[in-house]
């Protein structure tokens, strides 16, 4: 049965997706459960192959049967699940399952009527994301792509108003990205003749220098850098995340982002390889300005923002830098933390939003001036709140500090100073964020622990929003506590042989 | 057989010709109507059945073409009926010999 | 500029492309950077499809009524099935993206009255 | 059949296609844009047929030049075609239009890279695809290459676009969608506008039920004999749909929606993808991998060997129905402005 798990994974949401839509005629209860179902056995297979591979090492899963045939490589799609994606599976589902449970109170409120298909979407935008970090086709991927792209910006559209147009935004520069990844893959397709990662892997090296497969690395680096709003392209990003729906965006701002820098690593570690990358002229130093660049920019922007939910999406956006940036070290602590850092910083940006949406669920508002006594309202909330912060800030005992520590490490060691400053004064610009919450939170409204002065009611966020929202922040610290044994039973093992140390 | 099928395809073509000519010199919607969707159709199901003449592929093509000639002849008049009628009540309106 | 004309189909897929992008990204109109978005996307298509085509090669349906000798052995004059499949996918995920695409823009015009991106925006400010 | 026609040919479509694209993106007129595009794309279909790609040009002219064409004009028929001229903005199109060309330079610098054009031998040509072309009869009796690899050597590919389908479908449902109920209290509806409906014309009606047999006679040919000749699922399945769009222009779109109602249409769209992937499971609880029809011998009639080609028909149906349903319920959706009451 284990040999089947790998495909088990995508077919939990697909299978509660199309369940669910027919729930969505007959019994419309019923088609959150339909899709918490799905995910609970997509996350149990992810989980049982977290152990799998980390003991036997690389499963690969061949549908319809077609695997290997002699002088052709594999003539049908395989799908992969090895040390460099299984913890992202794990991470990507598990995170989609809390957030199922999660948005359950946000959507009948939020979307209170017409909410007959969002959880088919939520099912079948998560399909996507976990095809595209399992499938080990190239043009498999695009296809994923797509599914999760068509979903989202679906999800976005709910929101009305603005998010129309922010939506329709995100779908041209989503599909300019799809399409030059397919262009891309056209390239390597039309140099090497196959289309699975394995044998392109093995065959890109014997083709020695090629034009051809230069430009399409680039534009494939361009599609995912298009589909993950990093630097040039990424003015779509935060519309996008602001004016969704708040369960849109919990679902959307930690993961969508992370696996299409997931499809970068995988492009560049295992489809052509690290060697490929330092001797492609000028790319590497690009690569590592424009991270910087992101990362500054996106802490600029983040100061001047007033909206909560903007503010978090620009954080997604100088997020992005770190794992881009950290890749793009190519060497091992740097790409150590770029891995590491995508599953963190899942996690980090899925607390975030959770803890975002609560506020929102309880305030109504998100602007950062009617947190006046949050901290007081909802207690809870607002540790989680910090606890998260203290993370993308990279507080020690969380899973932020590590990451961080990680791609600092990398930076010095390659001498590439200019993206270690950008870290820093992200790090201090996220703390001062902070501490202005704090301040608006917690000091501007009199005291009520002082004689005198009233009480501010308690009024929590529903438990079935809370606990979700609790476990994502203590999971953080819990990642932060098992870091060494990720990264050196797993990690080190994803990346590739003979890297510089 | 060939000789018929090439006489039916340049007969075709010249009815193109015909209603290229008349789609763009005509002086009102109407006129130009009237040569797209006559010569149109025309020349179509004779290109086709020239096509029969040509390409010895057996009764179960030449059914095919069949079909798609009954569906140019009656689809092609009916499209360029509705858009004259649509024309009409649009407000187009017809040329004569004393206007401009 | 011999290989500029034997690569002939190329060069038109580059200049296709270019159309599209430059329309998806500079032009105003919703509608038109949908269209340009349809045109970018036949380009990629029709570089698939020119990567796998062979000279004097038959269609890939095996059948003696298209001419093949049966069973086929010599897979050189039969045209490429692979690309063929992956560009199937790819137009219908492009009509796919177009329904999307323009369902959204008609979402947009009845807000704002207008496909123009300037004054949606300019409206948006409001 | 004939042979690959000459390129010279070829060129003066591809000159043409490049001329259309251009017409097509600096028409002012919006629905002029519309037909000018479905134009290149029958032109595609021309070039796509004489690179021996029939099935990608069967499907180009029925999606592409066809279904496409029809929800741009819808979309049209509910806002309007006319496009405002705006000054100024030359700046922003002259830097794009610089990006562009140096992306297109860049595009240009691989091609002495490539292998020749139409070398049978070259990396795409003789690595994986010859094994399909060589094997499909052996393993599945499918003679037409692109179906066995579509629906089997590939099947999962076919599931995931026949889902992307079906995501498309529900996207456009719940963004366009507004509830009749709403509709009285809150958003007003837009007022009619007098409109020309060819629905009123006898002549058009008539021809139109006399058409629309055929065509659903003819896609259920291009459905069941896809093993055979072009066509499969896809082809068919909107070919169904457009007989029923057309049905829905010609008269009007309540009398669609008496024989097939909001609730039919969408849980059709969900069943075909149900039925592709209830398949692919079915095959694994008889203990094969996802997809592999093999396993599916015993419980379907027919010889072991012809396994394949009656699991190839099976998905075939179910990427049919998705693709025939979701096109209808799209273009109501886009015609009616969602409101399902009426439209184009």
């Amino acid at each position: 049965m284990t040999e089947q798990l790998p495909i088990i994974i995508i077919l939990g949401p697909l299978l509660g997706a199309t369940l669910a839509a027919f729930a969505a005629w007959f019994r419309p209860r019923l088609s959150h459960p339909l899709v918490v179902l799905g995910l609970v056995i997509s996350s149990a297979a992810a989980l049982k192959l977290v152990f799998i591979v980390a003991d036997a090492g690389a499963q690969k899963y061949w549908l319809g049967g077609w695997g290997t045939k002699q002088g052709h490589g594999v003539v049908g799609i395989q799908i992969t699940v090895d040390h460099l994606n299984t913890l992202l599976l794990a991470a990507v589902s598990g995170i989609a399952l809390l957030t199922s449970v999660y948005t359950r109170r946000l959507v009948d409120t939020e979307l209170a009527g017409r909410q007959r298909y969002f959880y088919a979407l939520f099912s079948l935008l998560v399909t996507g994301l976990l095809g595209i970090t399992i499938t080990g086709d190239i043009f498999n991927l695009y296809v994923f792509m797509e599914i999760a792209a068509l979903s989202s910006y679906a999800l976005i559209a709910y929101g009305r108003g603005r998010a129309y147009m922010a939506a329709f935004n995100y779908l041209i520069m989503g599909t300019m990205g799809a399409c030059l990844y397919l262009l891309g893959v056209g390239f390597i397709f039309a140099k090497s003749g196959t289309l699975n990662i394995d044998d392109v892997s093995a065959i890109i090296p014997a083709l020695g220098q090629s034009q051809a497969l230069f430009v399409g690395f680039v534009l494939i680096l361009l599609g995912a850098w298009a589909k993950m709003a990093f630097f040039p392209f990424h003015g779509w990003l935060p519309n996008a995340y602001a004016h969704a729906p708040t369960a849109s965006a919990a679902i959307l701002a930690p993961l969508a982002t992370k696996v299409a820098v997931y499809a970068m690593l995988r492009v560049m570690v295992t489809v052509y390889s690290i060697d490929y990358i330092i001797h492609s002229p000028g790319i590497q130093s690009l690569a590592l300005y424009l991270s910087s660049l992101a990362i500054v920019i996106a802490s600029f922007f983040s100061l001047t923002q007033t909206n909560l939910k903007k503010l978090a999406s620009y954080f997604v956006l100088s997020e992005i830098g770190y794992m881009v940036g950290g890749a793009w070290l190519a060497n091992k602590p740097g790409l150590t933390g770029a891995m590491y850092h995508v599953v963190a910083d899942a996690a980090m940006t899925s607390a975030l939003f959770m803890a975002i949406g609560c506020i929102v669920y309880r305030l109504g508002q998100t602007q950062l001036d009617d947190l006046k006594g949050v901290f007081f309202k909802m207690p809870v909330t607002m540790a989680a709140f910090v606890v998260t912060m203290a993370a993308l800030i990279g507080v020690p005992p969380t899973c932020g500090f590590f990451s961080k520590w990680y791609l600092i490490q990398g930076a010095a060691q390659e001498g590439v100073w200019h993206f270690v400053a950008a870290l820093l004064l992200s790090s201090l610009v996220k703390a001062i964020i902070l501490f202005r919450i704090i301040e608006i939170g917690y000091n501007r409204v009199p005291h009520p622990a002082i004689k005198g002065n009233p009480a501010i009611p308690r009024n929590e966020a529903p438990l079935s929003m809370l606990i979700p929202t609790a476990a994502m922040a203590l999971g953080l610290v819990a990642l932060g506590l098992g870091t060494s044994t990720l990264v050196n039973t797993i990690i080190a093992k994803a990346l590739p042989a003979g890297l510089a140390p | 057989m060939d000789y018929l099928g090439y006489i039916l395809i340049s007969t075709g073509l010249l009815f193109f010709l015909g209603t290229t000519i008349g789609l763009l010199r005509f002086p009102d919607f109407y006129t130009r109507m009237h040569a797209a969707g006559k010569g149109d159709t025309l020349s179509t199901v004779m290109i086709l059945i020239g096509c029969i003449c040509l390409v010895p592929m057996g009764l179960l093509l030449a059914l095919k073409i069949l079909l798609i000639i009954n569906f140019i002849f009656i689809g092609s008049p009916t499209a360029t009926h509705a858009m004259m009628d649509a024309g009409n009540k649009a407000g187009a309106t017809p040329w004569r010999k004393d206007s401009k | 500029m011999e290989k500029l004309i034997a690569n002939f189909n190329y060069v038109i897929v580059v200049i296709l492309m270019m159309i599209g992008l430059w329309s998806m990204l500079a032009q105003k109109n919703l509608i038109k950077k949908c269209i340009g978005m349809a045109i970018f996307q036949t380009g990629i298509i029709l570089f698939f499809i020119s990567i796998g085509a062979k000279d004097n090669a038959l269609i890939p349906i095996l059948t003696e009524a298209a001419n093949h000798t049966y069973p086929v052995s010599d897979a050189s004059k039969v045209a490429n099935p692979l690309t063929q499949i992956l560009m199937l996918t790819a137009i219908v995920v492009g009509v796919a993206t177009l329904g999307v695409a323009l369902a959204l823009a008609q979402k947009i015009y009845q807000q704002h009255s207008s496909f123009d991106e300037d004054e949606i925006l300019e409206n948006e400010r409001k | 059949m004939p042979e690959l026609p000459i390129w010279q040919f070829d060129i003066l479509l591809l000159i043409l296609v490049v001329l259309f694209a251009v017409v097509a993106l600096s028409i002012r007129n919006l629905m002029g844009a519309a037909v000018v595009f479905g134009a290149y794309s029958f032109m595609m279909c021309l070039i796509w047929a004489g690179m021996g790609a029939v099935d990608v040009a069967f499907t180009e002219a029925a999606v592409g030049a066809g279904v496409s064409t029809v929800f741009v004009v819808s979309t049209l028929y509910n806002t309007s075609a006319t496009m405002r001229s705006r000054p100024g903005g030359l700046a922003f199109k002259l830097f794009i239009g610089l990006v562009v060309t140096i992306a297109g330079a860049f595009l240009l610098s691989a091609l002495p890279d490539f292998p020749k054009w139409g070398a049978s031998d070259s990396p795409v040509n003789a690595k994986v695809a010859p094994y399909y072309i060589l094997n499909t009869i052996a393993d599945s009796h499918v003679p037409n290459v692109v179906t066995s690899v579509l629906a089997d050597y590939r099947g999962f590919d076919t599931l995931l676009e026949t889902t992307v389908v079906f995501i498309a479908c529900i996207a456009i449902y719940s963004i366009l969608r507004v509830d009749k109920a709403k509709l009285e209290t809150g958003e007003p509806a837009a007022a009619p506008v007098p409109r020309y409906d060819p629905g009123d014309s006898l002549i058009v009606r008539q021809a139109s039920r006399f058409m629309v047999p055929f065509m659903q006679l003819f896609a259920l040919y291009v459905i069941a004999h896809g093993h055979y000749s072009p066509g499969g699922g896809f082809q068919g399945g909107v070919i169904l749909g457009a007989s029923l769009i057309l049905l829905a222009i010609s008269f009007d779109l309540k009398s669609l929606l008496r024989q097939w109602s909001e609730k039919t249409l969408m849980l059709l769209v969900a069943a075909g993808v149900f039925l592709y992937a209830a398949v692919g499971l079915a095959c694994m609880f008889m203990g094969g991998d996802y997809l592999d029809y093999v396993f599916l011998d015993s419980i379907l009639p027919g010889e072991k060997d012809m396994a394949r080609s009656h699991g190839i028909l099976l998905v075939e149906i179910g990427v049919g129905i998705t693709v025939m349903f979701s096109m209808i319920a799209i273009h109501i959706n886009l015609a009616s402005n969602g409101r399902f009451d009426r439209g184009l």
